[in-house]
């Protein structure tokens, strides 16, 4: 980067919220202005038509939970007829501290004729698969889906743990 | 790890052979297991067999404080732990309902019949006393461990003996066992626990039920009772509705089960007694002697061993091999040490109080307390703009308020 | 505390019922539940009360015992707190389930009986540097319908005012001071509570200030101010709680608020 | 000898009773206003509360649910305040936690629980003053509170103690009794049909006397459970008519 | 009113050591062979310092520490625990000794053990009179005495990677991946522990590369103590 | 039998030299100079750093002189006990003494009033997180006193505020907390420890005001996040104290604001 | 047969109070003692006695669960009162010495949990529970990749070696320190030391406590090797 942009703390007013300038990530309005919610670096992107997004880019620069939609790195933990648990060790690029629980179920595995699925042939536990989040699921676990191409298995060992 | 639970046609099948005065292991309704009682080395610690079912119990004391509202007794404290060992549904730390069930039970029969002489456990009223504790470690768990736990508790109480105290004003000194002879506790009588199982709506009664006929009993009864036919303990546990006659009838068995075993018991600790005198081989080394099948015995070795200077030069021997791995697998040995063996030799003060070595250079901590304390420099820069800030606060604030885009 | 489960609507109708000063059982935002209060009921204690205040449900006993004196402080009494929530109150507070409210209850007890002249502490003190009475104040939590602080801290100033301290006599001999309590049971003193402070919780529902909530109402408010206040119109203890903010003038308020209700400590 | 004082020669108690003298009993059903059955129970000086929830579904882990009857749960604790002197802690200790066990026990064998599976009831009991006896006042207490919330039972389940005073039985003993030492006999029974529930006995007693003792503590169960079965139904009778009144208006 | 403190920094690591004297009143150091310990070393591995750690009691590792300081104090002799009665079978003094870990970045021993000693080689008594006849006690803050230490055991932890690699001083992610580990407690040319707690077996020479480094090690971190603890006026 | 069986523990009788050595008083009514030289309004220095607990996703180190506070910040983490599963994210927060930090040796258990305290820093923390960011997941803050020499709760908060903020959970705005201690008609701002128990040990009249209040504050949405007291105290008084406090939080403001500006470019220095 | 080792234990004792003894105290083994358990095994060297019991490989509990081995866990039981501190260090030093002895990766996400009871500790205690350990494994027939044999030696004040102390030596040694070795080529597998000594005491120590460890990997073969002979 150029020249350092301005750094700003929770709770500094950045500006007027207006149909030029809209709140971006880690920011929030508060009766009309924009604030910022983050330790970091203001940037503003304009869009073709000339809009603002003022977001704060803080030390990741991406959420550090899991969200939906979100792209997962996940290690298969259990598998059985109906599901698989996995625990989701990554959220896009940022390394999760500690892992959050997700299960993946019969049905999410794979998009094409999706009543011949059998679990045991897709995962094992150990696994190492990339994930889509889809819902925030119950209490227990995130819900996952690897029913996309670039989704799946990424790296898994031989029967024999070799 | 959770107990394999019986099944059905199992069930039945006790139950049918109890219908029909047989059990599974021949014994006839009122009878007892062949029970096995020895003592170890070390005095006050007693393991009991009761067929199958094992349990070891140790008692120790301490000196401590008396209790407040009871200044001039000792204090007995019972401890029955159900650990794994016994058997693989207990777990480890946690008290399981029968856990306590069973703990309050031993401290019902052992405290509250009194049958330990509490105020001879007194040195200076108010002020010190000999806190008496019985651990009971169960060890195998096959059947009606109450009643085997009892004896060995009572047995081992009966087996131990206490440091000797003298009080001389304010002086308490405890006697080493060298110094003077340990002396025995005061027991007034021998409570012990007889379990009564009942099957069937208490259509049938068994006496120290098995294993596999307590898991399928629908309640127990359990009777504590020493040898003057004085009940101790009265305990109705289950779900089942007892009659009075039901429960006269097995006062009336426990009677002569206690005189039976505690006959045995006396018996057991005459042994015990000669043995130590004869200065006989005694203790649990013997419980475990060659003479049982799965069992072997290695007898004392001699083991053979080159002389230090053997040793000596076995080191230096030693040294150049170590050279030699050192050289023959070079990762063997990180070179990390080397290092800061050749330059770390320097310890850097960086100021008062903060000294360090070695690789990595300061650490992220270097301005900590003491650190800072003394560190002037450091800490005004750091305090520089606090105290700016404090001066000005007004233009900070109203910068605060400006608008940094627009 | 406040765990009814409420709907959104449910909430609306109670921040509207606030708003026009007409709460759902009838009460202006600064009225109090109807209150009963009885004391001397537990003849093992020293002092007890009980206060039902609508579905609140508060036991409190007092008892006395001698003990050595805390050396930071050797020449008074001491006051000690404990709340107990009993599972006849709901079943959530089984086994430990009611530590944490008992734990926050005794803190702000603690908290505002932690001035000089609450009690007589003085008085509390058998023999400078020895021996003090330490009063175990034991609170039985029976029934909770909201608004649990002041009429524990009600029920606590009823009790201390029940409390008959037994007379001891003192008597010197060579080993130091004997201490005998009279056994008479009307051979006591009493406690000046006159300086006792009792709690008063005023919560913050919508824009509004409201005293004596129900659980459902406490379940509305983000934030509410906890004061300790005597006769004298002095604040012992203030806290705010809850997980909201308020502004620094909202507060005066809402102190002011407190401070209308000072009839009430002299009970 | 403790026996002594405890039994003068006129034949009278410490607290002036007969031997097989009952303390008075007072007791008001549904005292809370949140709890499914409430009620208040006094024995003598012995003062105790006992709420019951349910039957509602399994709280905590599903694993305790029984598939084929109804889950009790009970919880026993004393006020810090309610003893002599004060208790550290009103709950968790080994006294407790047994007691909580004979409660569960008790209610088990009374209560209809094949009718409820996969449910837990819950009840609580509080004993606010302690002047002995407080399993026997727990029992008829949770057991009134029990009917107050309707929950289905085989029948009254009523416990009273008793003991062994210089040759005489005596009944429904208060603290000092108990704490002299003396033996101690507690029976819960199903008053109509003379059924043990549940027996413990405590401290030295003769094989001899056991009998003996046993049949007196049955008679002053009986005496209990007269006492609350009129109150009950005089209750009852006052509430049918009430509601006579207000369906004929 | 200020407790002895020090802190030993390995890179990331940081261990705070604090010593508080207590004054052990009673008589319970009368009865010979019940006396009590005389210094209480407590290791707090608080969730503050490393996210493995839970709030709660200690857990194993806390309790294997705060063991293997009690057993260095003991057995190094580095205490005289003499020197810390004050008045035979009736008063003596009781070192609480809490070691609060900060932030933990592996090789947490050698980090105790290098805090628990500077703490002690800093640690001052303030002087203690007893009236005879009334038994009372007084303290004056202002005069200290300072504590005698023997010797300064020093400690080195090695972690044996990869079935045959060692490596000196690990780090937390180092330690997880170790297969065993080594620690050597020195003190001079005498050695006060060798704790291999299992783990891959080892070649004599290996062990004897270890404590050679141990040896030479102990000397510089000795040095290291002595330099810091004169730095600081007292 | 020892109760505590995951410690060693020593005998219960030992006792604190400090009780046994002579106490010197400290008349806070007529004081013209605080011991520490300082003026009544004045506030110690307060020296702040980020990234102290190299393994903690966000930390801090708080210094007020002889006060000295640390605080490292963990997670999001997920809720492992279902029971306490909610869709809005939880703050928890674990106020810890060092058993050496005080003049009496305090215990490794928490005690009652950490406990108290580890609320009211919760609940001053609370209303500056944006917790509905961080659903079915909570963030745990704990903080240890290292030193308590006086107004160790409003340095906790201070702390634990630029902790999180160094942790990069969103806030609405930072906490700053400060505190007073009143002594009949003197108002010692920040005070230290002396001057805290020689205001429960003060023999005050009756309708003197004895006592204490901090107040935690969100600067710029001017937001009282937190205010506790103690001691007997008249309403005016109370009332103008607490005005003093807010005033000085926004005096802090600037040395928060500093130390995490400095903070997030030396993040910046590091990527680049 | 008692009378027998009566004579030897009191020589015994009789040596070691004299100097320098290089004398193992007599082994016995009682394999399978218990019914309950997958592995039993109550050993006692001279007077010293405990007993081992292995349960495994077992369901795990979800939290302990590991995907790729069998979790290993080890129970200490102290005689007298709860497990405090130094305990768990014993635990430890035993979990550690017998988990790669395991071959754990066999049974993924199940358990095996030993747990040892002291029965009688009059000297060498831990070297006892190590190998009471180590025979209930292999009674309980888990595969290892190696067998494990603990002893410990002595150093007294007059630099004495006592291989295999009793309690009495143990009071007045200098420093006691305790070696484990594998099976197959003998190397180290852990050291636990109490109190100070030379670098040359301690490879002289080594020496001395692997001879001893050869006779004791000879007592585990009989002892399984009776065992089987007697179940065919």
């Amino acid at each position: 980067m150029a020249a350092p942009m301005p750094v700003c703390i929770p709770g500094r007013k950045l500006c007027k919220e207006s149909d030029t300038h809209l709140p971006g990530t880690g920011t929030y309005t508060r009766n009309g202005f924009i604030y910022s919610s983050l330790v970091g670096t203001i940037r503003e992107t304009t869009d073709e038509s000339n809009v603002k997004t003022i977001s704060v880019i803080g030390k990741e620069n991406n959420s550090i939970i899991p969200y939906i939609d979100a792209i997962v790195v996940a290690r298969v933990t259990n598998v059985n007829p109906r599901f698989c648990k996995c625990e989701i060790l990554s959220v896009g690029k940022h390394h999760l501290q500690d892992a959050f629980r997700g299960m993946i179920r019969k049905e999410d595995v794979r998009a094409l004729d999706r009543d011949r699925i059998e679990m045991h042939k897709c995962f094992r536990p150990g696994d190492i698969i990339i994930a889509r989040v889809m819902s925030l699921g119950d209490a227990q676990s995130y819900l996952l889906t690897t029913a996309e191409n670039e989704l799946g298995v990424v790296s898994a060992l031989s029967e024999s743990g070799k | 790890m959770r107990e394999t639970p019986l099944s059905n046609c199992e069930r039945e099948f006790i139950l049918n052979n109890i219908a029909q005065q047989r059990r599974l292991d021949g014994r006839n309704a009122y009878d007892y297991r062949d029970l096995r009682i020895a003592f170890g080395v070390s005095l006050g610690c007693c393991h009991v067999e009761l067929g199958k079912t094992r349990v070891l119990a140790q008692v120790s004391c301490e000196v401590g404080d008396p209790k407040q509202t009871r200044p001039h007794n000792g204090v007995l404290f019972v401890n029955v732990e159900l650990s794994p060992m016994a058997c693989p549904a207990y777990e480890q730390g946690k008290q399981s309902e029968e856990g306590i069930e069973l703990s309050r039970l031993m401290e019902r029969c052992l405290k509250e019949s009194r049958c330990l002489d509490m105020e001879s456990l007194c040195i200076v009223s108010g002020e010190k006393a000999w806190h008496v504790r019985v651990d009971i470690h169960v060890l195998n768990h096959e059947g009606n461990i109450l009643d085997c736990s009892s004896i060995a508790a009572i047995s081992a109480l009966a087996h131990f003996r206490r440091p000797d105290v003298s009080v001389h004003g304010e002086e308490i000194t405890i006697h080493t066992l060298e110094e003077r002879n340990p002396v025995p506790l005061s027991l007034h009588h021998m409570p012990l626990l007889v379990s009564f199982t009942f099957f069937s709506q208490g259509k049938y009664m068994l006496v120290d039920p098995s294993l596999k006929e307590e898991k399928v009993m629908e309640g127990k009864m359990v009777v504590g009772m020493n040898k003057h036919r004085e009940l101790c303990t009265l305990q109705v546990t289950g779900q089942m509705l007892l009659l009075k006659d039901q429960v006269l009838r097995c006062s009336s068995i426990a009677v002569t089960k206690v005189t039976k075993i505690t006959e045995l018991i006396h018996q057991a600790l005459e042994n015990d007694k000669q043995a130590r005198l004869r200065g006989d081989k005694h203790g649990f080394a013997v419980l475990v002697s060659g003479d049982k099948v799965t069992s072997n015995r290695l007898p004392t070795t001699e083991v053979s061993v080159e002389k230090t200077e053997v040793s000596m030069e076995g080191q230096s021997s030693e040294e150049d091999s170590e050279d030699q791995s050192a050289t023959n697998n070079g990762a063997d040995i990180s070179d990390k040490p080397d290092e800061s063996t050749s330059k770390s030799s320097a310890v850097h003060i960086l100021t008062k109080g903060v000294g360090m070595i070695g690789e990595g250079g300061p650490s992220t901590w270097l301005d900590l307390p003491q650190a800072i304390e003394k560190q002037q420099k450091v800490k005004k820069r750091k305090h520089r703009p606090a105290k700016a800030e404090e001066e000005e606060e007004q233009e900070s604030s109203e910068e605060e308020e400006q608008v940094i885009l627009k | 505390m406040g765990d009814a489960g409420l709907s959104e609507a449910e909430k609306t109708f109670i921040l509207h019922s606030v708003q026009d000063d007409f709460r759902e059982d009838g009460r202006g935002n600064e009225d109090f539940r109807h209150m009963e209060l009885e004391t001397s009921l537990i003849s093992n204690t020293n002092g007890s009360a009980r206060v039902r205040l609508a579905n609140t449900d508060v036991l409190v006993g007092v008892k006395v015992q001698l003990t050595p004196v805390d050396p930071e402080r050797p020449e008074v009494g001491r006051l000690e707190f404990f709340i107990d929530c009993s599972a006849n109150a709901t079943p959530a507070f089984e086994g430990r389930g009611g530590e944490e409210l008992g734990s926050e209850i005794s803190a702000m007890l603690t908290r505002a009986y932690a001035f000089p002249g609450a009690v007589d502490f003085h008085s509390l003190c058998v023999l400078p540097g020895q021996q003090c009475w330490l009063l175990y104040v034991d609170v039985l939590l029976l029934e909770c319908g909201g608004n649990l602080f002041d009429a524990v801290s009600i029920a606590v100033k009823a009790a201390l005012f029940n409390l008959k301290i037994p007379n001891v006599t003192m008597t010197k001999d060579e080993g130091g001071v004997e201490l005998d309590l009279s056994d008479d049971p009307f051979d006591f003193k009493r406690l000046d509570v006159s300086g006792a402070p009792i709690i008063i919780t005023v919560n913050k529902i919508g824009h509004y200030h409201v005293v004596d909530a129900s659980e459902k109402e406490e379940e509305c408010s983000l934030a509410r101010l906890m004061l300790g206040v005597t006769e004298k119109g002095t604040i012992t203890a203030m806290r705010k709680e809850g997980s909201g903010s308020l502004d620094p003038n909202s507060i005066s308020d809402m102190m002011e608020v407190n401070t209308r209700f000072l009839c009430l400590p002299g009970i | 000898m403790a026996g002594m004082e405890l039994l003068s020669d006129q034949g009278f108690r410490i607290d002036g009773r007969k031997p097989n003298e009952l303390r008075r009993i007072r007791f008001k059903k549904g005292v809370f206003r949140q709890a499914d059955g409430s009620a208040y129970l006094e024995q003598g000086n012995t003062k105790v509360l006992a709420a019951v929830y349910g039957p509602h579904e399994i709280r905590g882990s599903r694993s305790k649910a029984l598939h084929d009857k109804l889950l009790i749960n009970c919880q026993y604790s004393m006020a810090t305040f309610s003893t002599q002197d004060r208790k550290r802690r009103p709950r968790g200790d080994r006294k407790a936690q047994e007691m909580t066990s004979h409660l569960k026990q008790t209610f088990d064998a009374v209560v209809l629980t094949e009718l409820y599976p996969k449910v837990q009831l819950d009840i609580f009991v509080e004993v606010l003053q302690s002047d002995g006896g407080n399993y026997c006042a727990s029992v008829n207490a949770a057991t009134l509170a029990l009917m107050d919330a309707g929950i289905p039972m085989k029948d009254y389940v009523i416990a009273c103690s008793g003991s062994h005073l210089r040759d005489t039985p005596i009944v429904d003993m208060n603290n000092l009794e108990e704490s002299s030492g003396g033996a101690e006999v507690v029976m819960a029974v199903l008053p109509r049909c003379e059924q043990i529930v549940f027996l413990e006995m405590n401290s030295r007693l003769h094989e001899d006397h056991l009998s003996g003792v046993m049949d007196h503590v049955m008679v002053g169960c009986k005496d209990i459970f007269n006492v609350l079965n009129q109150q009950v139904q005089d209750e009852l009778c006052q509430k049918t008519q009430l509601d006579k009144l207000v369906t004929t208006g | 009113m200020f407790e002895p403190a020090t802190e030993a920094k390995l890179a990331d690591h940081c261990t705070l050591c604090v010593h508080r004297r207590g004054i052990l009143t009673g008589q319970a150091g009368q009865y010979n062979h019940y006396v009590w310990d005389k210094s209480i070393p407590n290791v707090e591995l608080s969730p503050l310092c490393s996210p493995n750690f839970r709030p709660g009691p200690p857990g194993e590792q806390a309790q294997v520490l705060s063991q293997n300081m009690d057993d260095l104090l003991k057995t190094s002799g580095c205490i005289n625990f003499e020197d810390l009665c004050i008045c035979p079978g009736k008063l003596s003094w009781v070192l609480h000794i809490s070691l609060v870990c900060l932030d933990y970045d592996g090789n947490i021993m050698d980090a105790c053990v290098l805090a628990l000693v500077a703490a002690l080689k800093n640690t001052c008594l303030p002087a203690v009179t007893v009236d005879e006849e009334t038994g009372d006690i007084k303290t004056d803050p202002t005069t200290h005495t300072p504590l005698s230490v023997a010797c300064c055991p020093v400690s080195t932890s090695f972690i044996v990677f990869d079935n045959n690699i060692l490596l000196v001083d690990p780090t937390n992610e180092e330690e997880k991946l170790a297969t065993g580990a080594v620690t050597v407690v020195a003190e001079g040319s005498n050695l006060v522990s060798i704790y291999k707690p299992g783990g891959t077996p080892l070649r004599d020479d290996q062990i004897e590369d270890c404590i050679d480094r141990a040896l030479e090690r102990s000397l510089e971190a000795a040095r290291l103590i002595d330099d810091t603890l004169c730095s600081i006026d007292r | 039998m020892p109760l505590d069986t995951r410690r060693l523990t020593g005998p219960e009788s030992s006792q604190s030299p400090y009780n046994f050595a002579p106490v010197n008083k400290l008349d806070l009514t007529q004081l013209d100079k605080r011991p520490d030289g300082r003026s009544i309004k004045k506030l110690r220095p307060l020296f702040l750093r980020t990234n102290v607990v190299s393994q903690a996703r966000g930390s801090s180190y708080i210094e007020m002189n002889e006060t000295k506070v640390i605080c490292a910040v963990y997670g999001p983490r997920e809720v492992l006990r279902r029971e306490d599963f909610s869709l809005k994210g939880q703050l928890t927060c674990d106020f810890k003494f060092t058993t050496f930090s005080c003049r009496q040796r305090r215990q490794y258990q928490q005690d009652s009033q950490e406990k108290d305290l580890s609320v009211l820093v919760l609940e001053a923390l609370e209303p500056a997180v944006c917790l509905h960011k961080y659903p079915k997941s909570q963030i745990n803050i704990f903080i240890t006193v290292l030193q308590h020499d006086g107004s160790a709760l409003s340095a906790a908060i201070t702390c634990a505020s630029v902790a999180l903020a160094s942790a990069g959970i969103e806030m609405y705005d930072l906490v700053v907390a400060s505190s007073a201690a009143i002594c009949g008609s003197v108002t010692l701002i920040d005070p230290t420890a002396q001057e805290e128990d020689a205001l429960l040990k003060a023999t005050v009249k009756p309708d003197n005001n004895a006592g204490s209040v901090t107040v935690a504050f969100l600067p710029s949405l001017s937001q009282v996040s937190a205010i506790s007291s103690d001691g007997e105290l008249s309403f005016e008084i109370l009332n103008k104290s607490m005005q003093e406090c807010v005033a000085n939080c926004q005096k802090l403001y600037p040395v928060l604001e500093h130390t995490l500006v400095k903070h997030q470019q030396e993040l910046e220095a590091g990527r680049s | 047969m008692a009378s027998f080792t009566v004579v030897k234990q009191e020589e015994f004792e009789a040596q070691q109070e004299k100097g320098s003894a290089h004398v193992l105290r007599c082994l016995t083994s009682g394999l399978s003692c218990l019914t309950r358990q997958d592995g039993s095994v109550s050993l006692s060297q001279g007077d010293t006695t405990s007993i081992a019991v292995v349960y495994g490989p077992a369901e795990v509990r979800i939290n302990k669960e590991q995907i790729d081995k069998a979790t290993v866990e080890v129970i200490f039981r102290p005689k007298v009162g709860l497990s405090r501190p130094e305990h768990r260090k014993q635990e430890r030093i035993m979990r550690n010495t017998l988990e790669p002895a395991i071959e754990a990766h066999l049974h993924p996400r199940s358990s095996i949990s030993i747990i040892i009871q002291e029965t009688e500790d009059l000297g060498s205690n831990l070297a006892c529970c190590i190998n009471s350990a180590c025979l209930a494994l292999l009674d309980a027939a888990i595969n290892m990749n190696y067998m494990v044999a603990a002893v410990s030696v002595a150093v007294k004040e007059n630099e004495d070696m006592v291989l295999d102390p009793s309690k009495q030596v143990e009071k007045e040694a200098k420093s006691i320190i305790t070696y484990v070795f594998d099976s197959v080529n003998y190397q180290i597998v852990t050291i636990a030391s109490t109190g100070s000594f030379s670098r040359v005491q301690h490879m002289e120590a080594l020496k001395l406590a692997r001879e001893a460890s050869k006779s004791v990997f000879q007592f585990y073969r009989e002892s399984v090797a009776k065992k089987l002979l007697m179940s065919e």
